[in-house]
């Protein structure tokens, strides 16, 4: 995928300005920078979910030789979720309350595939099994309350893959768990890029994630990307400020 | 911050237009004896279901002369319904500053001047009569004292029963609180009117207007208080484990500094608010009561039962004006909700946030 | 869930004793009391007084009297009543179906307008037809209901098209099912939309807050994301959701759902409980005003009960201890 | 010594379950030296919180004894507790419930001289001074909280507990909610201010990264237990609890060896001495 010459305003005020990048298959980009970076920004325009109100001015995002930002509403919803799926920060409000977990994977094939229902849930079951989790009949049963945090992000990165997607973009997939937590899905991320041949788009703060997972990496401050490139250049040898700076406080 | 929450709420013209009207109303109610040209009880029987007095400013000629009202002719017609007309030759001029009922101003001052009036024997229906020939303008005016008076001071009492219970509550949590809490959602829980009534059977027959008033008045709390203390104590028992509330406790500040400068000040303005929007339920619940009988008695007036007479179908076509009140209800109603929404808008800090 | 049902009606209990412990005592105090006035009555039969008296012990201390009346309840026995001169419980017993059949009118009829146009205000927010809607609501929200009711009345007064009260026609006995239907419906109509303007007006409002704030949620970014079709994100994912919360609501509704009833029985002279329940209290009847009461909470318990049955199959987060 | 803990517990009812409780601290004990920060590491639920709270006498302990200075402040009245208080302040996590909202900020720092005796304009130059120490400027007093962002407001906090001269300020997790880049300003001011205010810090976070900083001494926490107890860099290079091991490997490199998060701990494990002052739970 590749995105062209981004930008995104609110209010005609510029949020994300300027903004290219390319992720290539099978590798896992890194998206870095602060809160209020126009990091999230970026990755929602992809898929057009931007909230109300933000308003994509120009650019292009490629993927599969077409133009995300262009195609029609139909053509758009085939992709999202089955071409390009997204993981997000926080699983409890990220998943449906009132919806079992099952419920709201099997969606995904309903809304893509024709699977009958024993079909889906066979897929389902399959695919809770791969993200490891233990049981996954409860799983697909529970509603989201019921399951642990870790849990939780495991069936939301089951979601994501149900399809084989080209793409997942992951909207700092880790920073709502403890710690022990975040390396065990980190660990899972990077199973999942060798099994499926996927690649990710991966939105974080953490420079700490980037240099243990990430192939390539563009850092972003104020709208803009200040720095890219291959994860060991940019980290041994930081050229921006802000990335020195924030290199300065992970090790 | 409340010069800020003023000039915000200023911005919102239809809470200033509300509140002005508010204004009015209240000010009317409490100078309603001088306003109106007749005391509440004052009828002339001969006139009953008056329509409203033409104001005229020009005689038979077209010359313009100082304001004057026709005396009326009274026929029957075929169903000894009756028909008035203008008697060309009876003229009242419309005076001010003129003697009247006798009343004292705000309770205190024996006088008899009232705003306008007409010489008697003519009689000037601003918004015409009821059945009995009384002035509806007058009645209206007094009837606002009792039914906006009913709803301010219940508001009073409830919630001085909601503040102290809620508080406690609140403060104290634990077994207390579960106790107090049944008891509201008892209160709560249980339909109103029908605990108005039940209420309302055990009030003695023998009661003055006065005593039925204040009756009605600790009626009303009784019902009413619950809903306040349930707020207040919720309020208080998350602002008791709010951070700053907290980082104040390891300062060493006295239980009652907290309490005063930390706490009480976070429930007032939802407190306001909640007075604002709370007050309608009052004004309503008594005028539902007088309505049907059950509340202020004749010849005192109150909005209810001045909407009463409109009970009968008959006598809307023919008199349409004693529908007033019911407007006099909604439009009250409507500027009390403006009003609190507003200030709910402003002072709400979940929602300014 | 049956624990939390006991435990329902544990807390309306305790209120409906000490009322009717204190309408009771208090009636009996200030209007003459049973035994005065089953004896003074003429049209009552001796064997009939003498029944009552020992039924109801009028002839021991108050407190006596009100455990006898008490417990004669559980035997269905409510007593005599002065004004219509037959037991309680044949007056009674229709006059609670009639307030059930308004009340369910009113709640059908508010729920089937405000939900749809909460959505629609929602999902066409800050359009001219959501401000015209939001003001419309305002009104409403604002109108006495007794006011309505006046109007409505005097409109079908003028037009003809509704019948002007009571809830049957003359001719209902000579009728056939479906036409009885209608006709109760005809009779309905009035003091149902006079209950529910209001009521529109604030559920609308609640239901389009709901509706906005559901959307921002993140789970329907999930949705979207997901590639589910909009219709499927917004009538499966959303607005679950958004309803769920006034179905909380609803149970403190029904009891002002039940008073708006009653003063609206009153006005448009429907034979419910609540314009029993005024007969009543003007003649100073006193066992029609206690089975009244006592009635009115009964009909409140079970409204809540249906809400929290409803909310638990609709909300997977809430669990009655079990 | 500067605070005591012996054999402290604190149990809290469960919501909703009855007969069921959380043992949210369970038999700690804890010393604190003047000048010797102490990081108390733990994930969500260890119970890290809590043992703040109950230093700072916010809750009572069920059992055992917290000494500060050598009294215990339990066996105070609330009137001679009072005054006293103002020797251990807290930074919370959540700065946006940390100030009183309605209060300017000038209103939140002139709390702190209540039953001082200084004349304003003496009131007036220290809260100017404290907020130049804190990297903000004196236009702040005049506004209001909702005007600044959430690192500023930690610095007012900061401010405001520095102003009470306090012994021991417990950070709870007081950059948690703050971006990276904020966070590590914040902490680089603490280190700052800490030789000029001679105060101890208490920090108590989820992320061994933060206190690796400012802490000379870290104490891992889990279920109700300090696991593990230990100067800053033997615990970085010589982890000996699997727990710990867990934590620093997942904190510094992203990798997790399978072990249990959650540990069960008998009546009788207690810290054993592996020399240098590193202690584990046996």
């Amino acid at each position: 995928m590749q995105i062209k010459n981004l930008a995104v305003s609110v209010n005609s005020k510029k949020i994300v300005d300027d903004v290219s990048l390319t992720v290539e298959e099978r590798s896992i980009f890194a998206l870095v920078g602060g809160s209020g970076s126009g990091k999230s920004t970026t990755g929602l325009a992809v898929l057009r979910l931007l909230a109300p109100g933000l308003e994509i001015k120009s650019g292009e995002a490629i993927f599969g030789g077409r133009d995300l930002l262009k195609i029609g509403a139909e053509e758009l919803r085939q992709v999202r979720g089955k071409e390009i799926a997204m993981v997000f920060q926080e699983p409890l409000y990220a998943f449906n309350p009132v919806l079992t977990v099952g419920q709201q994977i099997e969606e995904v094939f309903t809304a893509h595939t024709d699977f009958l229902g024993e079909k889906r849930l066979e897929e389902t079951l399959r695919l809770l099994d791969i993200v490891g989790i233990k049981d996954p009949l409860r799983v697909h049963k529970s509603y989201p309350h019921q399951l642990s945090g870790g849990m939780r992000q495991r069936a939301m990165i089951a979601q994501a893959v149900a399809l084989k997607p080209r793409l997942i973009i992951a909207d700092e997939p880790t920073s709502s768990l403890d710690v022990t937590l975040q390396a065990r899905v980190m660990e899972l991320f990077l199973k999942l890029r060798d099994e499926f041949d996927l690649s990710v788009l991966l939105i974080t703060h953490d420079l700490g994630v980037v240099q243990h997972m990430a192939d390539h990496v563009a850092v972003m401050n104020n709208g803009k990307i200040v720095e890219s490139g291959s994860s060991g250049e940019v980290l041994k040898n930081p050229k921006h400020q802000y990335t020195r700076e924030l290199l300065s406080y992970v090790s | 911050m409340k010069n800020r929450a003023w000039s915000q709420f200023c911005e919102n013209r239809w809470a200033v237009a509300g509140l002005i009207i508010l204004g009015i109303i209240h000010a009317a109610a409490l100078f309603a004896d001088f306003l109106a040209p007749y005391s509440f009880s004052n009828e002339e029987r001969t006139y009953s279901y008056a329509p409203p007095s033409k104001i005229h400013f020009r005689d038979e000629q077209g010359s313009l002369v100082p304001p004057f009202v026709y005396g009326a002719e009274i026929k029957f017609d075929e169903y000894r319904r009756r028909i008035y007309q203008d008697k060309a030759d009876e003229k009242y001029p419309l005076s001010f500053f003129v003697q009247g009922d006798k009343y004292k101003i705000l309770g205190l001052v024996p006088t008899t001047i009232h705003l306008f009036g007409v010489k008697e024997p003519g009689r000037i229906y601003l918004w015409g009569a009821d059945s009995r020939g009384r002035d509806l303008f007058s009645r209206l005016l007094h009837g606002a004292r009792i039914s906006l008076s009913i709803g301010i001071l219940g508001v009073a009492i409830s919630f001085s029963i909601g503040l102290l219970v809620g508080g406690i509550a609140g403060y104290y949590g634990g077994k207390t609180d579960d106790i107090i809490m049944r008891i509201c959602e008892m209160f709560m829980m249980f339909p109103g009117f029908y605990l108005l009534l039940a209420l309302r059977a055990v009030v003695p027959p023998n009661f003055n207007s006065i005593q039925v008033y204040l009756a009605i008045v600790v009626i009303l709390s009784f019902i009413g208080w619950a809903s306040l203390a349930r707020v207040i104590r919720g309020m208080c028992l998350s602002l008791r484990e709010r951070e700053f509330v907290l980082a104040a406790k390891t300062m060493g500040l006295s239980d009652l500094r907290i309490i005063i400068r930390h706490i009480l000040p976070h429930t007032l303005s939802y407190s306001l608010i909640a007075v604002m929007l709370s007050i309608p339920g009052y004004i309503l619940a008594e005028s539902s009561l007088s309505l049907i009988g059950l509340g202020i008695q004749d010849p005192y007036a109150s909005w209810g039962n001045l909407l009463a007479e409109a009970m009968g179908i008959v006598q809307i076509k023919f008199a349409p004006w004693i529908l007033l009140p019911g407007f006099f209800i909604f439009i009250t109603v409507m500027c009390f909700n403006v009003v609190g929404d507003a200030l709910r808008d402003v002072l709400d800090p979940k929602t300014s946030q | 869930m049956l624990r939390y049902i006991l435990r329902r009606l544990l807390t309306i209990l305790p209120i409906l004793l000490v009322m009717s412990l204190l309408t009771f005592i208090l009636m009996q105090k200030t209007s003459g009391s049973f035994y005065d006035t089953l004896k003074l009555n003429p049209q009552i039969s001796p064997e009939t007084i003498e029944r009552y008296i020992k039924l109801y012990q009028l002839d021991k201390p108050l407190l006596v009297q009100y455990f006898s009346w008490l417990t004669n309840l559980f035997h269905f026995e409510f007593g005599y009543s002065f004004f219509y001169n037959i037991p309680v419980a044949d007056v009674i017993g229709g006059r609670l179906w009639n307030t059930f059949v308004l009340s369910l009118a009113s709640l059908i009829l508010t729920w089937g307008v405000a939900i749809p146009l909460g959505i629609y205000a929602a999902l066409h927010r800050n359009k001219i037809t959501d401000r015209l809607i939001q003001f419309t609501s305002y009104i409403a929200l604002a109108s006495p209901t007794f006011f309505v009711a006046m109007l409505l009345l005097y409109f079908a007064s003028q037009s003809g098209i509704l019948p002007l009260g009571g809830m049957h026609s003359a001719n209902y006995d000579g009728m056939n099912i479906i036409e009885k239907f209608f006709d109760v419906l005809r009779h309905v109509a009035i003091p149902a939309t006079a209950l529910s303007i209001s009521s529109i007006g604030a559920l609308q409002r609640i239901m389009r807050g709901n509706m906005l704030e559901v959307l921002g949620q993140q789970y329907i970014l999930t949705a979207r994301a997901k590639g589910l079709p909009e219709n499927r994100v917004i009538y499966s994912h959303a607005l679950r959701n958004a309803i769920n919360p006034l179905v909380t609501i609803l149970g403190y509704e029904f009891a002002g759902l039940l008073s708006g009833a009653a003063l609206l029985e009153i006005i448009c002279s429907w034979p419910g409980l609540g314009a029993l329940m005024l007969t009543a209290v003007q003649s100073k009847d006193i066992y029609l005003v206690m089975a009244s009461f006592l009635l009115s909470g009964f009909l409140l318990i079970i409204g809540n009960l249906l809400a929290d049955v409803l909310l638990a199959r609709l909300d997977p987060r809430i669990r009655y201890e079990k | 010594m500067l605070v005591e803990l012996r054999g402290v517990k604190k149990h809290f009812a469960a919501v909703g379950a009855q007969n069921k409780v959380i043992k949210a601290v369970d038999g700690v004990d804890l010393v604190i030296k003047q000048g010797e920060n102490l990081g108390l590491v733990g994930e969500s639920g260890s119970g890290k919180t809590t043992l703040g709270r109950l230093i700072l006498k916010l809750y009572d302990a069920d059992a055992g004894s917290i000494l500060f200075e050598g009294q215990d402040w339990a066996k105070l009245s609330s009137r001679e507790l009072r005054p006293l208080r103002r020797k251990v302040q807290v930074v919370f996590q959540d700065p946006y419930n940390s100030l009183d909202p309605r209060f300017s900020i000038r209103a939140v720092l002139a709390e702190t001289f209540l039953g001082q005796k200084l004349t304003k304009a003496a009131q007036e130059q220290r809260m100017k001074d404290m907020l130049k120490s804190v990297g903000l400027d004196e236009q702040a007093l005049n506004r209001f909280p909702h005007e600044f962002s959430g690192g500023e407001r930690q610095r007012i906090a900061i401010a405001r507990s520095l102003l009470m001269n306090p012994k021991l300020l417990i950070l709870d997790e007081a950059v948690s909610s703050l971006d990276v880049l904020i966070a590590a300003q914040i902490i680089e001011l603490l280190k700052d201010l800490q030789a000029q205010y001679q105060v101890t810090y208490l920090f108590i976070t989820h992320n061994l990264r933060v206190v690796k900083k400012l802490c000379q001494k870290i104490a891992v926490m889990n279920s109700g237990r300090i696991i593990e107890m230990a100067k800053t860099d033997d615990l970085f290079q010589q982890p000996l609890h699997p727990y710990t091991q867990e934590l620093l490997s997942a904190a510094l490199s992203y990798r997790s060896p399978k072990v249990e998060t959650v540990y069960q701990f008998g009546e009788k494990s207690v810290l054993i001495d592996h020399g240098n002052g590193h202690f584990v739970v046996k």
